[in-house]
């Protein structure tokens, strides 16, 4: 648990954030300039804040109040910044080495070989900064922080120039900080996807305020928050390979409803967990035919909730696990949807894309 | 066999050399002679340096350590004596009369003179006192380039950027690019004097040794061959 | 080639090699620690300690001289209990080799100050972010990152050293085989009439240590610097 | 018409590339360390590769046979790099009037202040780049390059570091530059939706050699080349507001069809260009209803494309204009779908992000 | 105050800020220059030119003098040329002024080399392609992110300068006026018996001046960084 309240001004600007991490991804979110590297900063003890107090779980890391302002170094936060700062004297294997060698040598950490397998850095690891691409240095510089076996993970951006693939490798490796290792993670980013993706709580920063924080389920449902954002929200199913069919689809399990969705490079029989996006996700009250889409889930509405704008985000319970559909409230209007009310689903195969199908089973039924 | 140090002026490096050489070769004593100009040797003296004889190019500084009262008492002498002459760039410059009918102004043109100091090294000093004497000095003052020391003023001569300096005999015998042209009168200046003392510090007989070496005549024999005059007996 | 220069002179060369290197050597330490309080300290009398190490090159070599041979003499202020304790410079190789340390030392703290100056903090502060403490980003990042400017602080203060006269002389004299180093014994053959050949030699032998120590410098440099650069 | 062929080798990197643009904006497109960032450097001037020919429409820039080498001056290619490199000296405002200030005075340019409003940077002229955020140096060196009235822009993934909304802003102006300006750009990026959005060519770049290129739109359908893009592929459809409801909805007239979109700021009869996914559509040969959706087009199948994995690409023509939708090739086997068939397209109104909506008339009838 | 030190002093305070200034000045092109073609060109004679510029370090002083007279004295390899276009060294403030900016050469170089070498070349980069030749890069770019460097240099050889005493009176000996500057002066001073409180006030005067230099470019310096690394 971090919790956070910081003030600080800069010619022109204003920071003033009071937040609380509970644990998983804490995403920071915000506009370019809006103050989340300050906050980052302030965090990892590079800036001295004029005002403020931060503590993580039992140890208080800065209290201006009372004085305390540990030294970086004794905080432990594993800092991921924004442009890399590897350093150029180093090869990459030593600049992975660093931050292991300080790591007390009875913290949990990952293995190296894991690491270096995970972030495809294999082949770089005996060059220097200087003769990596940028993509490269940003994997680079996550494994450092990763090898040091941090209490808590500053994440400034990490992913911004790193390719979809790449991405959609390495996402997952923070999602299994978040759900296996307990790492606490602050995470930065601008990107509404990764925001949906990651976030186990959210905290929008606007101008050096704290404009909105709370659970992600809920901050994503509020498109005046997240108004790029919003057509991330999105829920997770749970489902096992049944096939591969020869066109190229294969066919899934979720929960007794059979889906398909582009081939993936699973077993048959292993359990999988799906992303699909509440605006992919359309609903009618009786079952359509005639239609392109090949997904349809059968389930009930657990949850209307209207949004400030046009929106409405639907939460209902299919036999894969809880689903979230968002349309306007117009349509549940016409549609009369109403907790308790029978629907089916239509979710277009092709939107369950590769990066949002992680393997492993999932925790919601 | 004993170990001895010297502290002896620079301008007689040469003879030094010769001297130690044969001194050692005759007693076995080691002799190790420290170089340098006369003003920084009496300070290093005065600030306890572990010298046991001091060869100084004027009596001034001999002075000062006496003063202090590091100069062992009766052995102080004057060892030598310099004479101060005119030289001039080149082989073959004409000989001038000096005395205080020359035209030395007249002499140098747009050329300059070249001498060493003539407020703070002894060669600079005797030298402005005999232009004084001899009714020269304002007349050329402001065509003096001084140097640090004698030897530079010599090789500002050899070098052809001075037509004419002013320096020690000893100085001008060796040099092939200069002539000299004249020697100033003995008593247009104070005598040059070198003199030579023990120093205060545990009674040791190769000091004396050394001193009594000094006046003898093989080092008579080193100085003079290097253009100083011998006083001591 | 052994008879080409005498034996003296021989000793001459050795002893500045031993004084040029060991002044260089002990004043690395003293000479990164004030290019760091320089360069990155705020404290009261900073502008004091900058304008102090500046001060062997204002002054004239004879006075820096002469306030050693005052300081570190036998009777100095400080060379008196030195020489209780055992440590002596008057008028020792080591005297010398102050006196080379100190001449050089302003050359040495501003080649490595402006080094340390370069120095993207950031750096620093991300080793600090991986659990590096305070001396141990001093070693790892900022020593390595610097080590441009001590590799020209080092040969710039050899260099002065293999040149120092003025100083030297006035602080321990000229003694063979102590004290006696290039520079002096140069100076003692131009005293006297047709020692300009001797000096010459000896000037030949300075230059061309000199010119040895400047690239072995440049290749390590280049060595560092494609280090830093990149492959 | 950009031409370029290179080949050069690192230790452990071998590009071998050739490819043309023709104009607008060719997107390069690959994978942190596929070797973007070489060719953007060799085009610059800033490494001469071991072999190669680059030509600008009549002026050769580099032909390493002919031993031409035309020095980074010269060949007036405003570069726009991954790291921002904004000089450090020098405020927001002298960064921005270096290029300018080098430029040819008869060069058609962006007015200052124009391009200072555009990317948000007016509160910032007076500052340093130290002073500045990530995101705000990297607008700041976009400014940087548009001022300098390049022949040809540069652009390192030039967005990477922005948040999504500021993409939003920036996005339309590259646009407008590729359709307005005629400058030509070279756009590196690794992000599928920028790519989808802003392509005119695109080349994809796979361990230093080129694998595809193409017109967009061919590139784009094929989900072999572009695996975490096809989501992105879409059409633009031309439309007019209609009204705005008080419900949150703005009605648009896409040819003769009344679509609803989440609200936008535009006066009624104002002309709309709306981007619309090929995946966000489904296809239904029957009128559907009883359906969440609230807009369908009607349209004919003009071209069934099937991709080389499970998908196809479906256009059809409608009222509103050419519209792309994707589905698996299974589905089009199923419906039965072949050039003429008469089908409808639903679209999830929430679907047409705000992003997507760029004012202006369509070029498309 | 002004009796404090006699006029003949006050002659060579003035005479020491005007050479040292001259000195410092007009060696500058040269000295970035050098550094320059050290840090970024590869030409053959690179390494012999690096070894030259060490060499008034390494050298003594009084070679250096001498060398420069043999060279720049009026029948000098250069200074014969030279005077027949009118532009003298031998005796006047300017050979002061030569021998100075030489003596203080090497320091400059090397300071402004080092902050020539710690400049990220991307920039310059950037520039080129927004159209700024090289000539321009380096106005715009690269002489306002080495200044650091150009400060130190300045600074040092400045120092130096004021220092400066075996070559110059080697070179163009001590003319009241003309080229007796602070050092030669003080130098004089310590070769008399008591002359030592004479010296030591014309050493306050100088350490004053330089001190105030030192001060100064610090102050200078400080903006600098400020400028370069942010408000
Ligand atoms: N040293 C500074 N002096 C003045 N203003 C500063 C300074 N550092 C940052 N700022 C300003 O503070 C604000 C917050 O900056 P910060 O770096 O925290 O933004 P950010 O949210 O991380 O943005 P981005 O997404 O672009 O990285 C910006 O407006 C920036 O201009
Ligand atoms: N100086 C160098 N020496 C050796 N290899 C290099 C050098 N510069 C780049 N590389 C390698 O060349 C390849 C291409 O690098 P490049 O910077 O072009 O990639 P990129 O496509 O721009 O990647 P990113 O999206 O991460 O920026 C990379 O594998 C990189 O490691
Ligand atoms: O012998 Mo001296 O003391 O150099 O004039
Ligand atoms: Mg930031
Ligand atoms: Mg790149």
């Amino acid at each position: 648990m971090l919790e956070v309240a910081l003030s600080h001004t800069f010619a022109g600007f204003a920071l003033d954030a009071e937040f609380t991490a509970p644990g998983g991804i804490t995403v920071l979110f915000g506009r370019s300039g809006s103050g989340k590297s300050t906050i980052v900063n302030a965090l990892a003890g590079l800036l001295t804040p004029q005002a403020g107090r931060i503590r993580l779980d039992d140890r208080v890391l800065l209290d201006t109040a009372r004085g305390i302002d540990l030294p970086p170094h004794r905080r432990r936060l594993g800092a991921i910044f924004q442009d890399s700062r590897l350093f150029p004297h180093l090869t990459v294997s030593q600049n992975l080495a660093y931050g292991a060698f300080f790591a007390p040598k009875d913290a949990a950490r990952e293995s190296r070989d894991k690491v270096v397998e995970m972030l495809g850095i294999g082949h770089l690891l005996k060059r220097r900064p200087s003769a990596l691409s940028g993509g490269e240095k940003q994997r680079v510089a996550i494994g450092r922080a990763l090898l040091a076996a941090p209490r808590l993970i500053l994440a400034d951006e990490p992913l911004a120039s790193l390719d979809e693939e790449r991405k959609a490798e390495i996402l997952p490796y923070f999602e299994r900080l978040r759900d296996e290792v307990s790492v606490p993670i602050l995470y930065v980013s601008h990107s509404a996807s990764e925001v949906a993706r990651l976030a186990t709580t959210i905290v929008v920063v606007k101008d050096g305020r704290i404009v909105r924080k709370g659970r992600a389920e809920e901050v994503l449902s509020d498109p005046a928050v997240l108004p790029a954002g919003v057509r991330e929200a999105g829920a997770i199913l749970g489902a096992r390979v049944l096939r591969h069919a020869e066109d190229g689809l294969t066919e899934v399990d979720a929960g007794g409803t059979v889906l398909f969705i582009e081939r993936i490079d699973r077993p048959v029989g292993a359990p999988l967990r799906m992303r699909i996006h509440a605006s992919d996700v359309i609903l009618t009250r009786e079952a359509p035919s005639g239609l392109s889409s090949l997904n349809m889930l059968h389930g009930t509405i657990e949850e209307v909730r209207a949004g400030e704008g046009a929106d409405a985000m639907v939460a209902l319970s299919t036999g894969g696990g809880r689903l979230l559909a968002r349309l306007t409230r117009r349509s549940v209007a016409s549609l009369d949807l109403a907790p308790g009310v029978a629907v089916y689903a239509i979710v277009k195969s092709v939107s369950v894309a590769p990066g949002d199908i992680a393997p492993g089973a999932t925790e919601e039924p | 066999a004993e170990e001895i140090t010297v502290f002896a002026a620079a301008s007689l490096t040469n003879a030094m050399a010769d001297i130690e050489a044969r001194y050692e070769a005759t007693t076995g004593d080691a002799v190790t002679v420290s170089l340098a100009g006369s003003s920084a040797l009496a300070r290093q003296i005065i600030e306890g340096a572990p010298a046991d004889i001091f060869i100084s190019a004027n009596s001034e500084w001999m002075d000062e350590v006496e003063r202090v009262g590091l100069v062992e008492e009766g052995t102080r002498v004057d060892l030598l004596r310099n004479e101060l002459v005119l030289i001039a760039h080149g082989l073959r410059a004409p000989a001038v009369e000096i005395g205080p009918d020359m035209d030395l102004a007249a002499l140098l043109g747009d050329g300059k003179l070249a001498m060493a100091l003539t407020n703070a090294v002894p060669a600079g000093i005797y030298g402005k006192e005999a232009l004084e004497s001899l009714g020269q000095w304002s007349a050329v003052e402001d065509k003096v380039v001084q140097s640090d020391n004698v030897r530079t003023a010599l090789r500002l001569v050899a070098a052809g950027e001075a037509p004419y300096g002013i320096v020690y005999a000893s100085d001008a015998r060796a040099e092939p690019d200069v002539t000299v042209v004249g020697t100033f009168p003995e008593d247009s200046h104070q005598p040059i004097i070198y003199p030579a003392a023990g120093l205060k510090g545990e009674d040791r007989p190769a000091v004396d040794r050394f001193l009594e070496f000094l006046k003898g005549p093989e080092a008579k024999a080193a100085f003079e061959r290097q253009g100083f005059q011998t006083l001591a007996e | 080639m052994t008879d080409w220069l005498g034996p003296e002179e021989w000793q001459a060369v050795a002893l500045s090699l031993k004084v040029s290197f060991w002044a260089t050597l002990a004043s690395l330490p003293a000479g990164i620690l004030t290019a760091f309080a320089l360069a990155r300290w705020r404290f009261p009398g900073r502008e004091l300690l900058n304008g102090l190490v500046h001060l062997p090159l204002v002054l004239p070599p004879v006075v820096t001289g002469y306030l050693l041979l005052l300081t570190f003499g036998r009777n100095g202020a400080l060379g008196a209990p030195l020489a209780e304790l055992g440590i002596v410079f008057a008028f020792r190789w080591t005297g010398a080799a102050l006196a080379a340390a100190i001449m050089g030392f302003p050359l040495m703290v501003r080649a490595i100050r402006l080094s340390i100056e370069a120095i993207d903090v950031k750096l620093e502060q991300a080793g600090a972010t991986l659990g590096a403490s305070r001396p141990f980003v001093f070693l790892t990042l900022t020593l390595p990152l610097m080590l441009p400017g001590i590799l020209a602080g080092t040969i710039l203060a050899f260099a002065k050293a293999m040149g120092e006269f003025g100083a030297t002389i006035t602080f321990v004299s000229n003694i063979p085989g102590e004290t006696r180093t290039i520079p002096t014994a140069i100076y003692a053959f131009l005293q006297v009439p047709g020692g300009e050949s001797a000096a010459m030699k000896l000037v030949l032998v300075s230059v061309a240590i000199s010119m040895l120590a400047v690239l072995l410098s440049e290749a390590i440099g280049r060595r560092i610097a494609s280090r830093i650069e990149g492959v």
